[in-house]
């Protein structure tokens, strides 16, 4: 049997004005297991709390009830005074006599009968407190970050510059991401590559950093703290270690005809590969579907000219377990495929194209050095039109598109037509928009320089249909603001295609057991408070993967993500929060309900032996409850059928003494 | 001869992060409501069994109202989704058993709209008041 | 009369035995009655050949009794499973409560089977022996001298009449074919239950639940009641109960009894079957399913392994409680 | 002037919400029958949502549409403005009273040049 005291607080008149403190500081006195009662003007104030301190130590109290204001307002401070008296703190509950009582009611009686109930609830309930102690989990100081894109480099860069380990996984054989491929970027128009490589080398450089590129992620086990990580490391047929990056394989390798994905098919490269000059790591790339030696085993021409030896043909897949305290998603999006877009014609003309590839022709690295030239005949276009919004802002039941803004479009496009401008001012160029969106710094004058500078003709209408006729692209679209159907005979239709999350996205979420939304974007475990963290405690997010971003934004949240990496990583010790789930092994069936309801991926199984009644022992799958990931929300005990399920410090049987008090 | 004004009782499950919330700030802004409401805090509405809805009646509530973050809002991401289906199928089945559907009800209550949770427990209040006592959930042992 | 002989399965079952496919078979046996056919577990060829039942009162559902034998027995068990026992044979593996492993599963087709409270209501007490023929029963009475003919159609059970499936959801081997799902009406009397008012409704129940005498054989029966311990047996579960006191505790067991199976609940029926109350239980467990379709989309529990039941499931717009009476008004 | 009676009809009756429309104008963007009509379809779209409709009812531009559809085709937020002119239309042929293509008429206007989608679409726009 506990031994309670009753501290009933006067909150000055807060509570005392409606609350007759000494009538409900009585009758509770009369309650089983009371053993002292009292009340004070302010039971937060020091003379309040050492009240307390001085009754649980004369009296040998073993469970505390304060009746003041809102848990939520004092409830640490109480849990403190007791930790101070030497109780646990976990053995003291709080009536809410004043948010929920007498701030509420007028009536002096009314009040202090329901702040009576109140307190008997209060007291039934701390009867079925027992001490609680937080779980304690160690700390693995090291983080992984997926996706080596700028998100990734800087999150990964930050978390190095604190002192910490820092892995980047990035599936393709370089990093630098969909960035690298930019020419240039708005509002500021620096070159893409003159800001991003230095942080490509930094990276590469920094002594904290592990770069895994041409590398994914196959599994994931443990918990905040305490990941168990396998990185996929796939065959590049390349010695990583011993490849120079001079390029002599890449000029004798005879199979030249591949697509090159770094221009997105535009051109095309060897079997034997560097993405670009500045690639980080700067190794070759064998592209196994491509290469004679590893698909007949005639060739091997890369192997002879590599005066360093670093072709191995006999290379395969090589699977690395690492330990991590905390996980970084950062992998990024991709510009939706435009296959389903046939107004636009896309498929039928080379020179309809999407604004990424508009990049790669306007990038000095690219497949045209840099000249604005047809992918059709590499004429100079004389007339260009931007097409806005292509699959974004699109209805939710639509077959085709996405139903959110892709946030980027509106601005590259402006940088693309006054970059156009600049560079042949001959040339006219065409913006059909249906809203321009330009929220940032330095952005809407950006776009006005644009219009009004550069003479871009901005057409407040969408593009209904694009026809290809001889050499040209009839482009028929509507001119709202003119009322008119306007015939564009344009050469080259660039279209602002959606941005979408990765599709290696979504299997990750369901391995780091993250939420995503509908989009496959992932969830942020408070869309205003916590936007880089993701529910699921020790995963954060980076850039667009957890909605679309320009590079300032993506890389102010990378930064914020590495925040709070170091944040955790600093620590050395995790402590939980103790009011957790937990399973009665002997009833639990084993069954999955509980997991399956889990937000956090906290549930898992273990066979385990029993002792039977007969002696006989039985092998029986049970539910596990990991302390470091359980948050306590309860869902788990009710979709338990057999009641195995449990909540510490809210157990069913708690509330069900709560209930029985408020209702005799 | 006098008839004692009926009070009915009524028990509100409220989850801690926002309809808790929302009722400190009824109280914060000293808006009325009925001392009939008896707040029982819960981590998450997704606490809240359907057996403690049931014993609350077995021990004489009248009404029993379920508070939680809106959908979308839970603290624990998806607490309250399954709270909606849980309530949804355990309100019918007591509609099928005859109850009246009135005496239960589920509300979101966001931790700013202290108001909603003030005016819901004066509409809940009333309409059990309306409805009298709870006889078809009733205990005659619990009974005082 | 069902379609595959008694001596096709007991061939068949001995033939795995002796093989040492497997170690047992669970099957049917003859209780104290003809009609009272009880599950049963055979290891030997004698004991098949003498014991093993096969005919239209052989409603009972295997599935359940995987969850201790596979425990219990070294070794492959194997079962006959008509095609609603496989529902509950696949819910049970969705659960992990037996090792698939450990089952040698034969679907067998089944044409329904009867309901001996109706045969009863035909002749009469006093049943002496019951002879299974071709569309008719032979029921032989203490009080007649001649047998009575029934037509074996005229008293198939409700479920049966109902039927959900013919389909085999689960097997390793087919004797015999395997069927569709049907169209059923089995919602009927739940829709009917539904358009009453409430208090015809509460009237309605209280009549039909105030007869339960807590014997627990619907608990006992339900392949989804497999848990290690129930929560009415359990004294710290709050609702610990062994028998009902009052009205209150009555719908209390009930209730919380269909929660804590729906979305789980294949709707196999054998709660009805087995009440010795005749307490219309299946409908309560009905009602979760109807009210499962109605608002969140079709869904057979244990039609697939691993499904995830829809109560632990659900989606972003999901119906409000307060939207499910809606265009209703009784 | 605003009919709020009609426009609920229309909108009722085509199952076409104007509210959805973003106002991109991909609709007349890519009507092949833009420069026939006096308002076009984003303008349909625009004047049932503000109930000005009495202009659409007495204007030719309801049998230029072609029923092509195109518009129902492309339009991102699936607001369908094809059948909204479709029930402009038949709320003007409603008005009058009669068919303006009969059954009757048909042979003399088919010939082998005239694809049948054509025929189908006459009949929808003309007849009730």
């Amino acid at each position: 049997m506990q031994r309670i005291g009753v501290f009933v607080c006067w909150c000055g008149s807060n509570i005392a004005g409606t609350v007759d403190v000494q009538a409900v500081s009585d009758a509770l006195k009369n309650e089983p297991g009371v053993v002292f009662s009292t009340n004070y003007q302010y039971m937060c104030s020091q003379a309040g709390q050492d009240l307390i301190v001085d009754a649980v130590r004369e009296h040998n109290l073993t469970g505390l009830v304060i009746c003041s204001c809102s848990p939520r307002m004092h409830e640490a401070t109480f849990r403190k005074t007791a930790q101070k008296a030497g109780l646990n703190p976990y053995m003291v509950e709080i009536a809410n006599i004043r948010e929920q009582c007498s701030w509420v009611h007028k009536e002096m009686e009314i009040g202090t009968e329901k702040a009576i109930i109140l307190g008997k609830a209060a007291i039934a309930k701390v009867h079925l407190n027992a001490p609680l102690t937080p779980g304690e989990s160690p700390v693995t100081k090291r983080a992984l970050v997926i996706g080596g894109g700028i998100a990734g480099i800087q999150t990964a860069l930050d978390i190095a510059d604190a002192g910490f380990k820092v892995d980047i996984v990035e599936k393709l054989p370089t990093i630098g991401g969909k960035m690298a491929q930019l020419d240039k970027t708005f509002p500021t128009l620096d070159c893409a590559a003159c800001i991003l490589t230095p942080k490509m080398v930094d990276v590469a450089q920094n002594e904290n950093v592990r770069i895994f590129s041409y590398s994914e992620v196959t599994e994931v086990k443990g918990f905040v703290g305490n990941f168990d990580v396998t990185i996929k490391k796939n065959a590049r047929y390349v010695k990583e270690d011993i490849c120079t990056g001079c390029g002599a394989c890449v000029d004798k390798c005879p199979m030249k005809k591949n697509p090159n994905e770094f221009n997105l098919g535009m051109d095309n490269r060897p079997a034997i590969y560097i993405p670009f000059a500045q690639a980080v790591p700067k190794v070759a790339t064998i592209d196994p579907n491509a290469c004679n030696m590893l698909k007949n085993g005639k060739c091997g021409l890369c192997a002879r000219v590599c005066t360093a030896g670093a072709i191995d043909y006999t290379q395969k897949d090589e699977y690395i377990e690492e330990k991590y305290g905390a996980i970084v998603v950062a992998t990024g999006y991709n510009p939706i495929s435009m296959d389903k877009f046939d107004e636009f014609a896309y498929n039928q003309s080379k020179d309809v194209i999407t604004s990424l590839e508009f990049e790669r022709l306007t990038n000095a690295a690219g497949p045209t050095a840099g000249k604005l030239l047809r992918p059709s005949d590499g004429k100079h276009p004389e007339k260009i039109v931007f097409v806005q919004c292509v699959g974004s802002r699109c209805d939710a039941c639509a077959e085709k598109g996405k139903e959110y803004c892709s946030k980027i479009c509106c601005m590259y496009t402006a940088k693309h037509a006054m970059l156009t401008r600049d560079k042949y001012p001959d040339t006219e160029v065409y913006v059909f928009y249906i809203d321009v969106r330009t929220p940032g710094k330095n952005f809407d004058e950006f776009y006005r320089r644009a219009v009004e500078e550069y003479g871009v003709h901005y057409i407040k209408g969408m593009v209904g249909k694009v026809t290809p006729e001889g050499d040209k692209l009839i482009v028929q679209a509507s001119d709202l603001l003119a009322d008119k159907q306007l015939k564009i005979d344009a050469d080259l239709v660039v279209l602002a295609a959606a941005i979408e999350p990765d599709k290696s996205a979504r299997p990750l979420a369901t391995m780091l057991t993250a939420s995503m939304d509908t989009n496959d974007f992932f969830t942020e475990a408070h869309p205003k408070l916590r936007p880089v963290e993701s529910p699921t405690a020790g995963v954060f997010l980076s850039g667009c993967c957890q909605g679309p971003k320009d590079i300032p934004e993506t890389v102010s949240q990378a930064s914020a993500a590495a925040a709070k990496v170091i944040g955790l990583l600093v620590k050395d010790k995790l402590t939980g929060n103790p009011c957790i789930a937990s399973s009665n092994e002997l009833m639990c069936n084993g069954c999955s309900s509980c997991e399956r309801v889990c937000p956090y991926g906290a549930i898992t199984y273990v066979d385990k032996e029993f002792r039977m009644p007969d002696r006989t022992t039985r092998m029986r799958r049970v539910a596990q409850v990991n302390p470091a990931v359980c948050q306590g929300c309860g869902a788990c005990t009710v979709a338990c059928p057999s009641g195995a399920m449990d909540l510490r410090g809210f157990s069913s049987s708690q509330i069900m003494a709560e209930v029985d008090a408020i209702c005799k | 001869m006098q008839v004692k004004e009926y009070k009915p009782l009524i028990v509100a499950f409220c989850c801690n992060w926002c309809s808790y919330a929302g009722a400190d700030l009824a109280g914060n802004n000293r808006l009325n409501y009925p001392a009939d409401v008896k707040i029982i805090r819960v981590p998450c509405s997704c606490r809240v069994n359907p057996m403690f809805i049931l014993r609350a009646f077995q021990r004489g509530a009248d009404g029993v109202i379920l508070c939680g973050c809106h959908p979308g809002d839970c603290h624990y991401t998806s607490g309250n989704y399954f709270t909606r289906r849980r309530m949804a199928l355990l309100f019918s089945m007591l509609d099928f058993l005859g109850i009246e559907r009135e005496r239960t009800r589920v509300e979101w209550v966001s931790a700013a709209e202290g108001a909603k949770f003030a005016a819901t427990m004066n509409d809940f209040v009333a309409t059990v008041t309306a409805l009298g006592e709870n006889k078809r959930l009733e205990d005659l042992r619990c009974k005082k | 009369m069902q379609k595959i002989s008694r001596e096709s399965l007991v061939e068949k079952a001995i033939a795995m035995l002796q093989a040492h496919e497997v170690s047992a078979v669970l099957g049917w046996k003859k209780g104290e009655f003809d009609y009272d056919i009880t599950p049963a577990l055979f290891t030997d060829a004698e004991d098949l050949q003498k014991n093993f039942v096969w005919n239209d009162f052989c409603g009972a559902n295997f599935s359940k009794y995987l969850v201790e034998k596979t425990r219990n027995i070294e070794g492959k068990i194997l079962t006959f499973l008509k095609p609603c026992d496989t529902y509950s044979f696949n819910q049970l593996l969705t659960e992990h409560r037996f090792d698939r492993e450990k089952v040698y599963a034969i679907g067998i087709p089944c044409e329904g089977m009867v309901d001996i409270k109706k045969i009863k209501d035909a002749c009469g007490e006093g049943i002496a022996s019951i002879a299974c023929e071709e569309d008719v029963l032979k029921v032989t009475t203490l009080y007649e001298d001649a047998p009575i003919a029934i037509e074996t159609e005229t008293v198939l059970a409700e479920r049966c009449l109902a039927c959900k499936s013919k389909k085999h959801v689960a097997y390793d081997e087919l004797l015999g074919e395997t069927g569709e799902v049907l169209e059923s009406n089995r919602f009927d009397e739940v829709e009917r239950l539904e358009a009453m008012t409430a208090d015809e409704r509460f009237a309605f129940w209280q009549n039909e639940l105030s007869r339960c005498i807590r014997c627990n054989a619907c608990r006992d029966v339900c392949p989804a009641c497999t848990c290690e311990k129930c929560v009415f047996d359990n004294p710290n579960s709050g609702v610990e109960n062994k028998a009902a006191a009052n009205s209150f505790e009555e719908k209390l067991f009930h209730i919380i009894r269909a929660f804590h199976v729906a979305g789980r609940c294949t709707d196999c029926g054998e709660c009805s079957r087995v009440c010795p109350q005749q307490i219309p239980l299946h409908l309560l467990n009905r009602k979760f399913i109807h009210d499962i379709d109605r608002f969140y989309g079709d869904y057979q529990a244990g039609a697939e392994v691993g499904s995830r039941a829809p109560l632990v499931d659900y989606t972003l717009d999901d119906l409000e409680a307060s939207e499910i009476f809606e265009g209703r008004d009784n | 002037m605003n009919n709020s009676f009609l426009q609920e009809e229309l909108i009722r009756e085509s199952g076409v919400n104007p509210r959805k429309c973003m106002r991109c104008g991909k609709c007349s963007g890519t009507c092949p029958a833009y420069e026939e009509m006096e308002y076009h379809p984003h303008q349909f779209v625009y004047m049932v949502e503000t109930g000005d409709i009495e202009p659409l009812l007495n204007s030719e531009s309801l049998y230029r549409c072609l029923s092509c559809f195109a518009c129902v085709e492309r339009c991102p937020r699936g607001v369908e403005p094809a059948k909204l002119v479709e029930a402009v239309r038949l709320a003007a042929v409603r008005k009058q009273g009669n068919n303006s293509l009969k059954a009757d008429d048909i042979p003399s206007l088919s010939d082998e040049e005239t694809p049948q989608q054509l025929l189908v679409s006459a009949f929808r726009k003309y007849s009730k």
